[in-house]
Parts: C-alpha cells; sequence; structure tokens
C-alpha cells in the first residue's frame, strides 16, 4: 500500500503525481480518534486543576469586567481565514471522495483568499500585536513538565496559570503554521498548471519530478489540515473553552474566566483597556 | 519497469447471456472488470496494455441487447446494436435519417459491422497525449500535456474545457441528442433513464470518464421518441481522410416548421468539447426565424460565442460557425 | 524545450547491476532457462507465469471443424495465423485501421485483428484460403484480380478481396464509387487503389456471369 | 449508371508494343495465382520448429545514454529464453548503397541495438521467448535507467547559435575530404558543428528560411544577370513533410541457424544484394547466409538490404540456440521502419516576360533524422535544374541531423521535395504573368539530353539520355482536356470552388553494368534467374519477357526463379532508385544474346557452316534459307555434350563473383548463358510524368477532395503496360499522400512522435483518391539502352503532389499555405485571414 500515487512519465521515469487518496480517511479518522480520546480523558481521568496561586495577589477590581482578547481585526482575520480553508478543504476533497461538481475556479480563489489574509496576518501580528504572545516559553515549557509530572503521579509544584494563550493553543497556532505554509506555498506554485487572473500559465515551469513533488506535498499539507481543522472545532465548542471561543466572535472574555485561567503577570490587563460594556461599578459589587 | 506497446495482456473472460447476469458479473468484479462491446476502443487500451483489467466481460453474447424495437412512442435500439444495422435500418433510414446518416459516416465498413451504438457514444476520448498513456488529469495525473505552451492540439476543444483539453470523438452522439433520444443504463440499484445530453460529462465534472456511467453500470439501450420522426434533419462530419478518421467536427439537428419558419429545434455539435454540445441558445435564438442563410449566419456566430483556441485548432471556430450555419441555413447552392 | 527535463530517473533510486554484472546475467540466465525450457508449450508456461491459461476451442473455419488452444484475450488474427495455419490473414497493423485482416464472419467483413477468437465460437469464418473451390478454381473476385493484374506486393490483397466478396453478396451490381466505398475500411500503401477497382469490378462481373453465391 | 460497364471508363484502350510478341504486352505473373488464393508466404508467414517470438525494448527517450540495465527479474520468467544488448551486436562492418558501390563503416552509424538512443524508439534491448505474450510481460519486467540527454528535433533550433546538438559531437556529417565530386568516399564522415548566426536568423522575415552557411553547394551561368534581366522575381520558402513509407507489411523477420549458417526471412527490395549486406551486419562470410524473400508486402525505398530487423532475430537466434520471430508491430515500425526527410527550401526564381526561368537560387536544407546522411538534399537540386532548365541556376544545402527516426530514401528522394518546392512558384509566376500552367511549363522543360546539376570536373555539366517530356505534356494536356477545363465557368458553385493544376515531375530512371542469367534445359524450357526483390512492382518477372521475346521462345516455356539466394542467382540491381527495368532488361538482353550466340555456335558445330548462318526463333535455331536446324532442346542437350562454355563449366571473365558462382552451379544442366550488360550509355538515365489534376474545395470547410487525376508518362518502351499503369498511379498517390495528409507530429517538449496511428499520420485511402484515375505513356523507346525501357517507379510522385497542390492555388489563390500537407486547418484559418496562416517552418504539427 503506498502513500504517494505514482505514474510512468512520457519519457518512462516513475514519477510521484499525488497522495493516496485514503489519506483523506485516515486525517478524518485521526480527528475523529483524538475527540474520543480527549474527550474520554476529559470525562473521567483528568484531575480537578490545580494552578499555583497569583503572586503578588491581584486585586479584581484592578481588572475590567470584560478583559478585551481579539482585536476587531484579528477576528476578522480569523473568520475569513476561515471561511477560505473551510472552502479550500471542500473544493479539494469531495471530489474525491465522490461529490463531483466544478472545483477548481473556487479553489484557486479561496486560496487566493486565504494567501492574501495570511500575508496579512503575519504583518499585523508582527507590528500591531504583541508577537511573541503565541510562541511558547520558557514558563510555559516548565509547567507543562509539572503538568506531566502530576498527571503520572510524581510530586510537583503546582503549574501556573496561562498567559494569553494557553500552550496548547500556542502549539496548535504553530501546526497551523507548519501546514498552512506548506499548502500556501505550493498551492500559489500550482496555480501556474491552472488558468488563473494572475500570470500566464506554464505548466512546464518544472521538471515532471519537482512538480510531483509540489503536488505531493500540498496533498500532505491538505489532509494534514483537515485533521488539524477537525481538532480546532472539537475544542471550539467543548463547554470549557467556550470563553475563548466567544471572545473569538465578541472580542472579549469574562473577567471570571480570565482570573480563572490566566496569569495577570504574564497577561498585564489594566483598566484602561477595558472592553465596551465593562464598569466599574459592576466590578465593586463583586 | 520498462514500457511496452504491443502484445493484449491475460484476462480473464467472461462471456454473459443476459443482462441480469451481466450485472452480476461485474457486480462481482467491481472496478477490476471492462465492458467489451465492439472492442474497437477497448482493443486500442488493451493492446497497448495501459488498461489492464483482470477481467474482461464480453457481451458479444446477450441478444437482450441487440436489435431496434418498435415501442409505443418511437423505437428502442439495443446498445449492442452494430451501426451497420443502425445505418441500414429501415426505419431509422426513413423517419430518423439523421441517425442513419451519422452511423454511415463512422470509421469504416469493417469497424461499422462490428462497432455498436452503445460502444460509439461510450468510447474514450481520442486524446493522442492520453491515448500514448501519458499521465495526463484524464488518466488520474496533473496535467494537460495538449494544453502547454507547445502542445499539440489541433484535434482539441474550443469549448468548455477545464484543465483538460480532450473533446468526445462520437458521431452518433450529436445525433441521438438532436434526436430527444433516452440513454437506458441498468445499475445495482435498478434502472436509469436519462437524457441523451445528460449521459455525457465534462472535465469540469468528472476529468476522469466521457460520460456518467459508474464501474457496474451499463448501458442497455437507447430510445428515440417519435416527436422529431421524418422531421427536417442535417447531419455532416468534417474529418481529414474520408475514412477511419474521428470528426474535427461533426453537427446534426432536427427542425419543424411551421409555414416557413422554425417551430421547434434541437442541435448539437461534437468535438468542439469533452461532451457533445446541445446548443441551447442556438435553439432559442432561431424559434419562429426563417430557416436561410442570414438567420444561419446568425446562428453560426451565436453558436462560437465564447470559444477559446489553443495554438493549433482556430480553425474549429469557422468550422463550427459554418457548419452550424448549414445545419440552419441550409448548404449554400449555386449562387 | 530541448534541455533534459528531469536528471533523476527512478531507476537510479533502485539496486541495480552495472552493466558488466548485467551481461553476466544474461548470459547465465538465457543458458539456465534455454536447456530443458525448450520443449515446452505456450501454454503451459503461462499457467506457470501465473497468467490465464488457454482453452480448446472448437471453430468453423473454412467449412472445417479446427480445434485449437485459444488464449481468452486471443484475437482472431493470431489464431488462425498461428494455431490454424492460415496465415494468407495479414496483420498490416493490428489496429483495426488497415484491412488486410479481414475475414469474413458469417458472410460479414470483419477485421480479425479486432475480434477475440472465444467470441466466434458458434460462427462462421471465411478466410482468403476458403475461398477458391477444393479443385483449385478461383473465385470470381480472385479471378477478375488474375485478369486485371490487381495489386502490387498484393499483402493487403486478401483483406481486399474478403471485403469485397463479404461487400458484394450485399450489393451485387455496384458501381465503382460503390464498391470503392464497399472496400474503403482496406488500406493498400502501394496505393494501387485504381487498378484493384478496375480488378474488383471485373470481379463483381464475373460473379454476375456465374451467378456465383 | 454506365460505370458498371467497363472496369474503369476513364481510362482509354491503347496498344503498347506494336508488332511485338511479349514486349509491351499485359500478360499473368507467375506469382499471381499464390497471390490471391493466400498462398503466398510474406516473412511474418514462416514457422519453424520450436519459434521464439522477439519483443524489444525500446528508448522512452530522444537522447540519452543507457546506465544501468536490471534484466534478472525478466530473465527468471518461465519461458524467457535469451536477451541480448548493444554489446551482443557485432561492431559495424562495411556497408552497401542503393546502386552497389561501398562505403567504409562509419561507427557513428546505426546499429542493431544502442546503449546511446538518438531519437524515441529507439531499439535498446530485445527479449526471446516462447511466446510474444511472454516477451511482452518480460519486458515490463527490466529496468532500465535512463539519463537524458540534449536533444533536438526540429532542424533550425540545432542551427542557432547555441542550439542543442542532436549527436554528442554535433549535427552534421562532415565528407572526408576529396569526395565532394560524386565518387564514391573512402573513409567514412565524421559528425561535426554548424551553426548559423543570429543575423542569418534575423534576415529571415515573416515565415521565411533563414539561409546560414551551408557545408554543399554548386552553381552554373550568370545568377545575377538572370535576376537582372528577368521580368518577374519571386523569392518563397516551402516545406515537405517527414513521411513513414509505412510499406502494409512491417519488416518482421525471422531467422535461425543451421550447420554455422544463418537463414534469414524477411521482406527485401533485393534478393541478390541483401544477402552480402546481412554479412556485413553480422560480420560474417556472405557464403553463411542464406535469404528466403518470395514476397515483399512493399518497399518504396524502406527495405533495400540490411537492417536493423534483420540483425536482431539473427542475433537472437544465434544466443537463444533456436529460430526467432521478430514481428514488428506497426508502432516500431513507426520507429524503425524509416521515413522520407523533411525539405525546408527557399527559392529565388526570375523569369523572362514568356515565363522562361532565366535564373534560379535555391537554398534547402533537410531533417535527416541521427544516422547517415540521405541524398535527398543534393538529389533535390539536380532534379530541379534538370526538370526546369534554368538558365542560370545555384544551389545550396545542407543535411541536418535531428533526434527523430532515422531515414532512408523514400519514392523519389529529394525528386518530389525538389518539384513541390518549385511547382507551386511557377504556378504563381503564370499567374502573375498572365501565362497557361501548361504553356510555363512546356518552354521550362527539358528536350533531349538535357544537361542538369552543377559543373562536374572539367567544368563540364551532365546530361540525360533523352527526354521527351515536352510530347507527354501535350499527350497529356489533350487526354486531360485541360483547356476546356481551364476555361470552365464558374469556377464557383455554392461553397464548392474548383481548381486544376499541372505538373512536371521526374526521377533517375536506370543503371547499368549488371548480370544477367538463364538455362536452356534439355527439355527446351528456358529458367531467367532473377536476383530482383518482388515488391509488387514485378520487374521481377518483367524484365525477363525481354529475354524470351528476343529468343522467340512462348512465354509458357519460360520459368522464373526468384526469391531464394540458395537458388544461384546472378548479380543484379537493388529494386531502389527506379533503375531495375533499364538495368535489368539490358541485362536480360544480354544474355539473351548470349543464349543466341551460343545456340547458333553449337549448331554450327553440330550442323556445318558458321554461327552467322543461323538464326533463333519459334524454338529453334535453324540455318537461313533451307531452315534445317534444331529444337532448342536439342541445342540445349548438344551443350552439354559440349561442355566449356556452353554448359557454364566455363563463364565470361567481366561477370561478377556472384553470377560466377551461380553460373557453376548449373554446370552441365543445359545451354547456361550469363552476361554483364556492357552496352554503352551516353548520359545518366531519367524518367519524365506530366501529371494533371482537378480539385473540388468546400471554402466553407476547408475539405477539398481531389476529383480527377492523369499523369502520362515518358518511360521509354513500355514491358508490362498494367503494371506500368499500376506504377505511374500508385507512385502519384504516393506524392498526393504528401499534398493531402501525410505527416509527422512531435511532441517538442519530450521529443515525442504523437502521430503513431494511421488514423494520426494519415496515408491516404482509397476514397480520398478519384474513383477513376488515368495514365498514359508515350512508349518511345530511349535511344541509350537496347530494349529502350526506363524506370517508372519513382518519376511520377513529386506530380502527383505538386499537381494537387496547383490545383488548390488554381481554386483559391497563392495566399493559403507555405508547406505540405495541406489540410482543411491550413485552407479554412488562411482564408479566414486572407494570408498563409500555418506557421511553414513550425516542425512536426
Amino acid at each position: 500500500m503506498s502513500f504517494l500515487q505514482w505514474a510512468i512519465n512520457p519519457w518512462g521515469l516513475r514519477v510521484p503525481i499525488h497522495i493516496a487518496w485514503f489519506l483523506i480517511w485516515v486525517a478524518v479518522i485521526a480527528g475523529v480518534g483524538f475527540f474520543i480520546v480527549h474527550a474520554t480523558y476529559v470525562r473521567y481521568f483528568a484531575k480537578p486543576r490545580q494552578f499555583a496561586p497569583d503572586t503578588p495577589p491581584i486585586v479584581p477590581s484592578e481588572i475590567p469586567a470584560r478583559v478585551p482578547r481579539h482585536s476587531q481585526v484579528a477576528r476578522a482575520f480569523h473568520w475569513v481565514m476561515a471561511a477560505s480553508m473551510l472552502t479550500l478543504l471542500c473544493t479539494a476533497f469531495l471530489p474525491k471522495v465522490g461529490v463531483q461538481f466544478n472545483w477548481v475556479t473556487y479553489h484557486w480563489i479561496a486560496g487566493t483568499v486565504l494567501t492574501i489574509s495570511i500575508l496579512f496576518h503575519i504583518f499585523h501580528a508582527s507590528f500591531w500585536l504583541d508577537f511573541w504572545s503565541i510562541w511558547p516559553d520558557r514558563i510555559d515549557m516548565t509547567d507543562a513538565y509539572y503538568r506531566v509530572l502530576r498527571f503520572i503521579g510524581r510530586p510537583a509544584p503546582a503549574p501556573r496559570k496561562f498567559a494569553k494563550y494557553p500552550l496548547e493553543n500556542k502549539l496548535y497556532h504553530g501546526a497551523i503554521i507548519v501546514a498552512g505554509l506548506c499548502a500556501i506555498a505550493t498551492g500559489v506554485v500550482m496555480m501556474f498548471r491552472v488558468h488563473t487572473i494572475f500570470f500566464p500559465r506554464n505548466p512546464y515551469l518544472f521538471g515532471d519530478m519537482t512538480w510531483g513533488t509540489i503536488y505531493v506535498l500540498h496533498g500532505l499539507a491538505g489532509v494534514g489540515l483537515i485533521a488539524l481543522v477537525m481538532v480546532h472545532i472539537y475544542f471550539g465548542i467543548r463547554p470549557e473553552k467556550r470563553p475563548i471561543t466567544k471572545s473569538m466572535i465578541y472580542g472579549w472574555m469574562s473577567r471570571e474566566f480570565y482570573l480563572e485561567e490566566h496569569d495577570p503577570t504574564r497577561w498585564v490587563v489594566s483598566p484602561s483597556d477595558a472592553a465596551p460594556g465593562s464598569s466599574d461599578r459592576s466590578a465593586r459589587t463583586e | 519497469m520498462a514500457v511496452i506497446r504491443d502484445v493484449m495482456p491475460a484476462f480473464e473472460l467472461l462471456q454473459p447471456n443476459s443482462i441480469a447476469e451481466a450485472q452480476n458479473l461485474l457486480q462481482q468484479n467491481g472496478s477490476d472488470a471492462w465492458v467489451l462491446a465492439g472492442g474497437l476502443d477497448s482493443f486500442d487500451w488493451l493492446k497497448d496494455r495501459i488498461k489492464r483489467p483482470k477481467t474482461v466481460i464480453d457481451l458479444s453474447g446477450v441478444e437482450e441487447l441487440r436489435g431496434i424495437r418498435t415501442t409505443s412512442d418511437g423505437i428502442e435500439i439495443g446498445a449492442m446494436t452494430t451501426l451497420t444495422e443502425v445505418a441500414q435500418d429501415p426505419t431509422i433510414r426513413g423517419k430518423y435519417s439523421v441517425l442513419a446518416e451519422a452511423a454511415e459516416l463512422v470509421a469504416s465498413p469493417q469497424i461499422r459491422n462490428q462497432g455498436t451504438i452503445g460502444g460509439n457514444v461510450s468510447q474514450d476520448t481520442r486524446c493522442w497525449y492520453y491515448r500514448a498513456g501519458w499521465p495526463c488529469y484524464r488518466a488520474g495525473g496533473n496535467i494537460c500535456y495538449a494544453d502547454t505552451p507547445d502542445g499539440r492540439n489541433r484535434e482539441h476543444a474550443i469549448l468548455n474545457a477545464e484543465r483538460c483539453v480532450a473533446v468526445n470523438p462520437s458521431d452518433t452522439a450529436p445525433a441521438l441528442i438532436a434526436l430527444d433520444s433516452k440513454f437506458v443504463i441498468s445499475t445495482s440499484k435498478g434502472q436509469r433513464v436519462v437524457d441523451a445530453e445528460d449521459y455525457f460529462v465534462g472535465p469540469d465534472i468528472d476529468i476522469t470518464r466521457l460520460h456518467i456511467l459508474q464501474p457496474g453500470d451499463l448501458l442497455t439501450a437507447i430510445r428515440i421518441p417519435t416527436t422529431w420522426a421524418n422531421q427536417q434533419f442535417y447531419f455532416e462530419k468534417v474529418r481529414d481522410r474520408n475514412v477511419w478518421d474521428f470528426p474535427l467536427l461533426n453537427v446534426a439537428s432536427a427542425m419543424t416548421l411551421s409555414g416557413a419558419r422554425i417551430q421547434q429545434i434541437r442541435i448539437a455539435v461534437n468535438a468542439a468539447a469533452a461532451r457533445p454540445l446541445r446548443l441551447k441558445n442556438v435553439e432559442r435564438a432561431v424559434r419562429g426565424m426563417p430557416p436561410n442563410a442570414a438567420t444561419g449566419e446568425m446562428a453560426g456566430k451565436l453558436a462560437v460565442e465564447g470559444a477559446v483556441p489553443l495554438q493549433f485548432n482556430a480553425y474549429k471556430i469557422p468550422l463550427m460557425r459554418n457548419l452550424v450555419k448549414r445545419a440552419i441555413g441550409g448548404v449554400e447552392q449555386a449562387a | 524545450m530541448s534541455k533534459p527535463l528531469e536528471p533523476k530517473t527512478f531507476a537510479s533510486m533502485l539496486p541495480v547491476l552495472s552493466r558488466r554484472d548485467f551481461i553476466k546475467g544474461v548470459i547465465a540466465g538465457g543458458v539456465a532457462v534455454s536447456s530443458g525450457g525448450y520443449l515446452f508449450r505456450a501454454s503451459t508456461l503461462l499457467a506457470q507465469s501465473g497468467a490465464v491459461g488457454g482453452r480448446l476451442l472448437t471453430i468453423d473455419v473454412n467449412g472445417q471443424q479446427r480445434r485449437a488452444d485459444v488464449m481468452k484475450q486471443e484475437t482472431l488474427a493470431w489464431t488462425l495465423r498461428h494455431k490454424l495455419g492460415l496465415t494468407g490473414t495479414k496483420l498490416g497493423c493490428d489496429r483495426a485501421e488497415c484491412g488486410s485482416c479481414t475475414v469474413l464472419i458469417d458472410d460479414v467483413p470483419h477485421y480479425a485483428c479486432s475480434v477475440l477468437t472465444h467470441t466466434v465460437r458458434n460462427r462462421k469464418v471465411l478466410t482468403i484460403e476458403g475461398l477458391a473451390n477444393s479443385d483449385g478454381t478461383l473465385h470470381p473476385v480472385q479471378q477478375g484480380v488474375v485478369e486485371e493484374q490487381g495489386f502490387q506486393c498484393a499483402f493487403c490483397m486478401p483483406g481486399f478481396i474478403m471485403a469485397s466478396v463479404g461487400f458484394l453478396k450485399t450489393n451485387p451490381n455496384p458501381t465503382r464509387a460503390e464498391l470503392a466505398n464497399g472496400v474503403s475500411g482496406n488500406l493498400c500503401r502501394c496505393q494501387d487503389y485504381d487498378k484493384i477497382l478496375t480488378a474488383l469490378m471485373r470481379g463483381a462481373e464475373n460473379m454476375r456471369k456465374t451467378s456465383h453465391v | 449508371m454506365s460505370e458498371n460497364n467497363g472496369p474503369n471508363p476513364a481510362q482509354p484502350a491503347r496498344e503498347y508494343g506494336v508488332g511485338r510478341k511479349l514486349i509491351g504486352k499485359d500478360y499473368e505473373t507467375p506469382d499471381l495465382y499464390a497471390k490471391v488464393t493466400g498462398q503466398a508466404k510474406y516473412a511474418e508467414d514462416f514457422h519453424a520448429d520450436g519459434m521464439l517470438f522477439c519483443k524489444l525494448l525500446l528508448s522512452p527517450m530522444p537522447h540519452a545514454r543507457v546506465r544501468h540495465i536490471d534484466a534478472r527479474e525478466a530473465l527468471a520468467m518461465p519461458g524467457v529464453r535469451a536477451i541480448i544488448t548493444a554489446d551482443d551486436v557485432p561492431p559495424p562492418a562495411d556497408s552497401l548503397t542503393d546502386n552497389g558501390t561501398v562505403i567504409k563503416a562509419n561507427p557513428k552509424s546505426e546499429r542493431a541495438l544502442t546503449m546511446e538512443p538518438v531519437y524515441q524508439g529507439e531499439p535498446i534491448l530485445a527479449v526471446a521467448a516462447v511466446d510474444e505474450l511472454t516477451a511482452a510481460d518480460a519486458i515490463e519486467k527490466i529496468q532500465i535507467d535512463l539519463e537524458p540527454l540534449p536533444f533536438v528535433i526540429d532542424p533550425l533550433e540545432t542551427l542557432r547559435p547555441g542550439g542543442p546538438n542532436p549527436r554528442v559531437d554535433g549535427n552534421i556529417w562532415v565528407m572526408p575530404p576529396g569526395s565532394a565530386s560524386g565518387a564514391p568516399p573512402t573513409q567514412p564522415p565524421t559528425i561535426g558543428e554548424l551553426k548559423w548566426t543570429e543575423e542569418d536568423f534575423a534576415n529571415a522575415k515573416d515565415g521565411q528560411l533563414p539561409m546560414g552557411n551551408t557545408p554543399d553547394q554548386w552553381s552554373y551561368g550568370d545568377l545575377d544577370a538572370g535576376f537582372l534581366s528577368a521580368a518577374l522575381v519571386l523569392d518563397e520558402t516551402f516545406v515537405t513533410p517527414d513521411t513513414s513509407h509505412q510499406t502494409l507489411e512491417t519488416r518482421s523477420a525471422m531467422a535461425y541457424w543451421q550447420n554455422g549458417k544463418v537463414y534469414v526471412y524477411t521482406g527485401t527490395q533485393s534478393t541478390a544484394q541483401t544477402v552480402p549486406a546481412i554479412a556485413r551486419w553480422l560480420n560474417i562470410d556472405r557464403g553463411k547466409v542464406v535469404l528466403i524473400s518470395e514476397y515483399t508486402g512493399g518497399g518504396f525505398g524502406s527495405k533495400v538490404t540490411a537492417g536493423v530487423s534483420l540483425v536482431i532475430p539473427a542475433l537472437l537466434s544465434k544466443k537463444a540456440n533456436a529460430p526467432v520471430m521478430m514481428r514488428i508491430s506497426r508502432e516500431e515500425e513507426t520507429f524503425i521502419g524509416r521515413a522520407r526527410p523533411s525539405l525546408m527550401g527557399r527559392m529565388k526564381v526570375g523569369f523572362s516576360r514568356e515565363g522562361r526561368i532565366v535564373a534560379l537560387d535555391m537554398f534547402v536544407i533537410s531533417n535527416n533524422g541521427p544516422y547517415d546522411a540521405q541524398g535527398d538534399v543534393p538529389s533535390s537540386g539536380r532534379i530541379v535544374s534538370l526538370l526546369y532548365q534554368p538558365q542560370a541556376m545555384r544551389w545550396r544545402g545542407a543535411t541536418i541531423l535531428t533526434n527523430t527516426p532515422p531515414r532512408s530514401a523514400q519514392s523519389s528522394p529529394g525528386g518530389l521535395q525538389g518539384i513541390v518546392i518549385i511547382e507551386p512558384i511557377i504556378a504563381k509566376a503564370a499567374r502573375k504573368l498572365g501565362l497557361d500552367q501548361v504553356a510555363i511549363r512546356r518552354i521550362n522543360c527539358p528536350e533531349g539530353k538535357a544537361p542538369f546539376g552543377g559543373p562536374v570536373k572539367g567544368g563540364e555539366r551532365l546530361h540525360a539520355t533523352s527526354a521527351f517530356l515536352k510530347e507527354a505534356l501535350d499527350r497529356g494536356a489533350e487526354q486531360f482536356n485541360w483547356s476546356q477545363r481551364v476555361a470552365r465557368t464558374p469556377k464557383r458553385i455554392g461553397s464548392k470552388v474548383r481548381g486544376v493544376g499541372v505538373s512536371l515531375s521526374c526521377f533517375v530512371g536506370g543503371t547499368i553494368g549488371f548480370d544477367g542469367l538463364l538455362i536452356i534445359k534439355p527439355d527446351g524450357r528456358v529458367t531467367f534467374q532473377s536476383g530482383i526483390g518482388n515488391l509488387g512492382t514485378e520487374s521481377v518477372i518483367d524484365v525477363h519477357r525481354a529475354g524470351a521475346e528476343i529468343l522467340g521462345v512462348p512465354w509458357e516455356k519460360c520459368d522464373v526463379v526468384w526469391g531464394n539466394s540458395a537458388n544461384n542467382l546472378p548479380f543484379t540491381c537493388v529494386s531502389g532508385g527506379s533503375q531495375t527495368t533499364h538495368a535489368m532488361t539490358r541485362a536480360a538482353y544480354a544474355t539473351a544474346m548470349d543464349a543466341r550466340k551460343k545456340l547458333q555456335e553449337i549448331a554450327a558445330k553440330s550442323l556445318g557452316g558458321g554461327p552467322e548462318d543461323y538464326e533463333v526463333a519459334n524454338e529453334r535455331v535453324f540455318r537461313k534459307g533451307d531452315g534445317r536446324g534444331m529444337t532448342l532442346a536439342q541445342a540445349a542437350q548438344r551443350a552439354i555434350q559440349l561442355g566449356g562454355v556452353y554448359d557454364g563449366h566455363e563463364s565470361a571473365p567481366d561477370l561478377h563473383k556472384l553470377t560466377k558462382a551461380s553460373v557453376t552451379a548449373f554446370a552441365g544442366q543445359g545451354l547456361v548463358a550469363a552476361a554483364k550488360d556492357n552496352y554503352p550509355r551516353d548520359g545518366q538515365t531519367f524518367s519524365y510524368v506530366a501529371s494533371f489534376a482537378e480539385v473540388e474545395v468546400d471554402v466553407e470547410t476547408g475539405k477539398y477532395d481531389i476529383v480527377d487525376f492523369l499523369a502520362y508518362a515518358d518511360v521509354g518502351s513500355v514491358i508490362h503496360p498494367r503494371s506500368l499503369g499500376g506504377q505511374v498511379l500508385g507512385r502519384s498517390v504516393l506524392g498526393m499522400g504528401h499534398a493531402i495528409g501525410q505527416k509527422w507530429v512531435y511532441d517538442p517538449h519530450y521529443g515525442a512522435m504523437l502521430s503513431t496511428r494511421f488514423y494520426q499520420n494519415k496515408p491516404p485511402t482509397i476514397l480520398d483518391v478519384p474513383v477513376n484515375m488515368q495514365w498514359g505513356a508515350l512508349d518511345i523507346p530511349d535511344p541509350e539502352t537496347p530494349v529502350g525501357a526506363r524506370g517508372v517507379g519513382e518519376p511520377p510522385v513529386g506530380g502527383g503532389c505538386a499537381s494537387v497542390l496547383n490545383a488548390l492555388t488554381d481554386a483559391l489563390g497563392d495566399e493559403i499555405f507555405r508547406r505540405a500537407p495541406v489540410n482543411l486547418d491550413t485552407i479554412l484559418t488562411s482564408l479566414e485571414a486572407g494570408r498563409p496562416m500555418q506557421h511553414p517552418l513550425m516542425a512536426h504539427i
């Protein structure tokens, strides 16, 4: 059983042309498998979470009721990206599993949208947002280590609360970067094979072996994204994560959730940047 | 592994005697099975060792699939009826002559004696890149060799191309569309009847086949309604050599007149795209108009709207324009 | 467009013999196989090599019941030429586009290169060898060819004659143009078409005279 | 319809060979019965016990180097008997050309198998197995690793500065010094590089052929003065197609070894000369080769002596120690089956007001394929100079190598291309000068001992033995009703436009110096030994009718032996270059004369008197006057008693050694006559044809039909009218194929041929030619040869193509095409645009 589809090219050379399409199902099954394992774990085995106490203890009243998390621009980007990503996956893989329609044009247009939005995101994140907030830091690592020790019942100090993004979130983002950029990089080159509005078509830009490799990478990234997207949606709808999902819609999370999950020293929030709708009154009544 | 394009590989040959039996064998053998009708298309694939079925199901023994029957509303042609039988059948020559003409112009006498109507409409494209066994889109690959900067595409598509620019080579298909015939398909789930034009698909929908038959399906018969019997027909095939060659373009039309005006019309061309094209826009435009040169001119121009020539097939645009013009305005006589 | 495309070949990724080893291999192999293997019959060997074996068939050829061991994928042309010794049926293209292999199956001209022998079990096959009478008297069409010195290299001749015999059964009194259509499924590369038509027209005339059926 | 009565109503009845018994009369050839009954055995029809089948591994790349071959899996298969590669092929030995001249072995020439394929489809390896299926399966089990090398399929591309070379060392053959004069070269040519400058290419405008420097050229007369005096000067580019010979019988062959001799069954254009050729390819003594070739399914120049297809089965059968049959598939035939090189030509032609060609500047390059240089380029110049007798002419040419299948002479090599390049220009000139198309050809066409080619040593130009083309042109115009057809109006009816065209045509028509051999048996029958290949022209039999005529023997008493080299054949010319009828009627005549002389001497010895007192007729040799004498039977018996020169114990010293051996083999079997053709000949022999065609073009589809055709031949005395008619019309249609559709289509990116099937490369069908064609022949004997007969195979070819092209321009005007073939796409797009739309110089479209 080969994970790639091979063909004999006009010169009698064996070249790869695609991934084997059964990998689509492998990805889907992997995704579903993850739900089951994770859900079961959380339901039956997960110990109640314990965080090290805040140091110095914080005064809740200094935290706005609605903690701003995602700017409008950031949210817009996320949903545009999500839409184009779903379009890309559907147009790419539905025809392969028997749902036949004219997909190519939608696919490259969605691809273009995604590419542009990603470029914007990189630019925007680097200059307007806290660029490093999404990258794992040393504390994440040590805390992860503590969690593992505690999970296997070894003595270890309680981990600290999260910064703006929990480690899982950061790791997931990393994975998306790898798969997404691979799909985009190969996808852009593949536009030379079809008629687009961008550049004159040239199917002979590369040799058959190179083209084959490009198609295979694109395919691998594609099926990879199937699994990643499934996992992402899964977390998005899990009850305990819902505040985070909401924050991607409304832009803010409640003070309670913030205090419960996040470490104000690692994700500093001052009253000045209260999200619209929060008021001191409501704060005082606490 | 080295490539050799000669000598048919060994396969198991199954020879059912009934449609039911054939259907069963198809189910049992799934995608390993190859359906053999007249074999004129099949043997090329097999002798070139490009298609390698484990099992070949020969339909020549299935009597139900042969012959031309008169039905309550028209006629039914068994899929395994030979093109010679179709071309010489008195009813078809009399009432549906456009089909007889088309069948008469297929390939060569010996091929018409063996080739079947079912095979003619279900045959694969003749794109020479694809037929050479090159791994193009249609063969499951990731490129169209014909639509490249120096691809040789004189015989290829000017309309509805999507990545693949191959064309459908059938001569009888446009005639059957013009006659508004229905294709009877026997599937594992039972019988399906589709309009002639819906029997064919383009690369935008399915880039690997020219028709809607899925593995296990069987085209059993073609029904021609009386709707267009004895109406005014036109068929013309243009090819290089007067024998054997596939159409560079062909056109078929059926017309009913009320007085000196076109009342109803169906017109189709083939070898212009991956599927025979029914020219609905032309049909709409010419209804109610006199079938004369002026109408023909207009129809011809309309027919080729949106045509995109490749490097070597620009001639197909004036050719299609003129054939449609003739089909509607008639052939220009003494000036 | 003329620069080499992909210098990297799949074969080069495989463990392969150097040419010297290869030649050794050939000689050794050649000897090894040729001793002994010499007497094997094709079908038994195929059976060993896992391919589909043949099956004993009886076919009606030129009025005789002929038995032959026939592969499932074997064409009638191959059976006639290599199993029944009827080499008058020629293979010019083996792809149904030259007509040299034309034979009559139940009186209808077919390309024998494009008919599976297993599909003609219950049908009558007539080849060029079966056309003349047993006493050697030629068929009127053959006679016409002799009278007009039709054909040149004559490799296409058996096919042409069979095609016209088949056609004349349906149209015994054709015009030159009709006969040309009748034999249009046959290619002549000496391109002696004019003399061929003349000869076949003479043959048609002979047939009408002798009221041959 | 009146058409049913009479086989071909269009063909006027005509008596040839007036006053003769056999020459000029129709008869039933002795090979015909076997042909019509299917008993005639062609190479592939033979079967030997334990016969193995061979399949080939062909190169998928246009130019590559074989890095590795792994055949272990294939060899392990049951039924696979042997595999051979280039390493099993003996080193190349000397080879022989069309007309028998020896050239030194060329190490860079084609071999049976190769480790550096130079065209897609070149055989690399061959497998022998118990059946074809096993052999084919074995091929698929072979791992082959090829290193792609630079390739080129378009001659102009390799001529560009920095353009790729088809061979590692270059793109042209460089002749060894001192071989330009046409004398057979002693040393083999080497491969060199020819590149033109950017300027050469820049100077060529809008589809004109660029003209860089060429290795070969000649000229005569004052070209510049000619152009100055010209009333009209045209400068046109025209390109002819590459066309495969496509003999209907592929070059299949069967071979086995027995008692140290190799027995080869194949089709060939010469039984006599293929034997030594096979011996050279196999590097063995010619006495060890037996060739069986009784019937050949077409040649057209592609089956001249030995080649790849004979060597492979011979070597395989030796290695496998069993008979090997190699059935060449139609696709393989497309690759190894030889083809006519495409010629790209540019001509500047100056015409006087009357239409006389006063100056002609001719420039041609050919697409030669990767191997030996073909003669088409020089031949095109010679033929044009002879056929149109320009007052001043310069010819320049280059034979360019490419990575496309090997070429060989094809009916009228270079002749067709030259004629097809110049004829449309002459047609255009006639229109511009307001002259009749027949008239303008009449004042240019050769007459009598017409000169041709460039000056040879001594500054003199060679000349033809004779030419009666003017008469042929006049008779043809009359029979074709030329003037009525031209006058007919309207030319256009509906969308159909009619056009008429005429063309001159010629090619070489014969060589000299070969041997003949006949035996008068004691029973009075005469046996003619024929070394001619039997490829359907019937010259294998026809020429001996001349001998029988002279001896006064009824044909029923004659036997002809041919097709098996074991049957002791005389040294005979190859049936190529249209030389056979001329060369071998001369040899037959000489031989009959020798027989007559011997009969007279025998009679004198037996009945007294001198030989001159006796004459030979009615199967007797008898004394003039009283008629006393003896029958041929008695003479034969007497000859055996006399022995010596009479019964073959001695033979004439000037005979070829092959003939001598055969004579000795017959010693004592009867009166053995053998002679070499020593008759003088003033000039080179050519044959001529005037061709006329009418076409009907549908201007809405571009599709056209040839509705009528006539070829009128000046081929000397007619020997066998029916087979002559077959040659004249058959080869005309071969020419037509080049006009109406035959071509090669290549994918330039992979250098792979796409048009491997008939429905793609378009050999003409019976419905692509007129249903009634006509031919005629002057039947004027050539003064320079005893029987007066010239060859006919090739002369009609150019006219068949050019007359159709000219009919097309007559119908559609000069702004339609600049290359052949002319298909409906060319016509339709050009009519749309009002100018030639198809680029003439784009290769293989």
